[in-house]
């Protein structure tokens, strides 16, 4: 599954896109995963209520499953327009 | 989706000729503010596959909800200065109302529902800009 | 005011380079409807030196009420075929509420107080359009 | 004092102006010495409230004085835009 990282959660955890194991039923165990890698995932997931995930490139929420999931996005709040 | 400038006037004009029997045209043009003369620059970041899914699922549903003759949304991404234009939609309708409401539905789910993220540079350093509350705000007249 | 013809997007252009400091620009465009290929022509009437009053006192409003950089009101008057632009009218603000709700604003005032008269042509005889009830309705949002 | 007429109005009466003794203290009382006086201006002043006034080139009611008023013009609601 590839896990994608925009803005400064891109910046934070250093790196804009990773392959990652499956092996996490929704997206808060993909984040729990992630988080006790490393502080820099840590740091980065701190606080999920200021974070946004898509899955598939679809909107989700942290509750979310990854059955079947190729393609997993963190990022803050959008900003266009 | 593009890096390159547009020219605001000429997508207008290029929209609304291509319009038959509406009444009405609403463009919007997002540009990028100076804050006073302290931006140098803005970088917009945007997800690459998702963005294009967004974009047009917002533009059907807003199809959806109006009579609409046309749409059209068009998003920069990389580099900007101060007084480039970012952004732009536009929307045709037979009556203004729809129309208006149309390009304010474009514009509000476009700020908080598109895969888009800006990063200001001024003198102080590089900040990405905070999500505004009264832009979440905003799309909840939309879902009544 | 006046009988030429304008272009839109040349406007549209002029208008937001004006701007100083400006994050939003909307713009709307008032076009001949043909009533699905019926119409001939549309003649539209007006009152010179009451237009030029009104359209400024519009104009004053939205400044009263709305933080604007700028508004723009362009008409046109005399004779017009289906898919002419009868009319435009622009307003730029810091942020897209202010700038979207001014045009609104200019236009559901232009629509129903200031002195023009439209009468369409048609191979059935000429008509002088008879005004909206929702017209006069879209005022009174703007009077609470 | 002058008194204009556009679009219906006019084409009813017949003409786009013309110049009124003055005398009427009102709107009201200027709409019912020129409907005495023949038949189309009894016509187009037949149903008030389909009418609009302006006075000075202000929109006004017909109630409003007419002392030291220039000009007054009436019309059907506007359609503009």
């Amino acid at each position: 599954m590839d896990v994608l990282y925009f803005a400064w959660v891109r910046e934070r955890i250093g790196l804009p896109r990773e392959t990652v194991e499956a092996g996490a039923a929704t997206v808060r165990d993909l984040v729990a995963q992630l988080s006790a890698r490393e502080e820099r995932y840590q740091a980065a997931f701190a606080d999920i209520t200021a974070l946004r995930v898509a899955v598939d490139q679809e909107l989700a929420d942290f509750d979310t499953p990854l059955i079947g999931a190729r393609e997993v996005a963190f990022f803050p709040p959008m900003t266009g327009g | 989706m593009q890096e390159a400038p547009f020219d605001f006037g000429a997508e207008a004009n290029e929209f609304a000729a291509r319009q038959t029997g509406m009444g009405a045209v609403v463009t919007f043009a997002g540009i990028v503010r100076d804050l006073g003369g302290a931006l140098d620059h803005m970088q917009i970041e945007h997800y690459p596959g998702m963005t294009e899914k967004a974009l047009r699922s917002i533009a059907e549903d807003a199809h959806a909800r109006w009579d609409l003759g046309g749409s059209l949304i068009i998003h920069r991404h990389g580099n900007l200065r101060p007084d480039d234009m970012i952004m732009m939609v536009a929307a045709a309708s037979r009556h203004r109302k729809d129309a208006f409401e149309a390009a304010m539905f474009l514009m509000d789910y476009l700020k908080s529902r598109a895969p888009f993220w800006k990063k200001e540079t001024t003198k102080g350093g590089a900040d990405w800009v905070a999500a505004r509350a009264e832009d979440e705000d905003a799309l909840e007249i939309w879902q009544r």
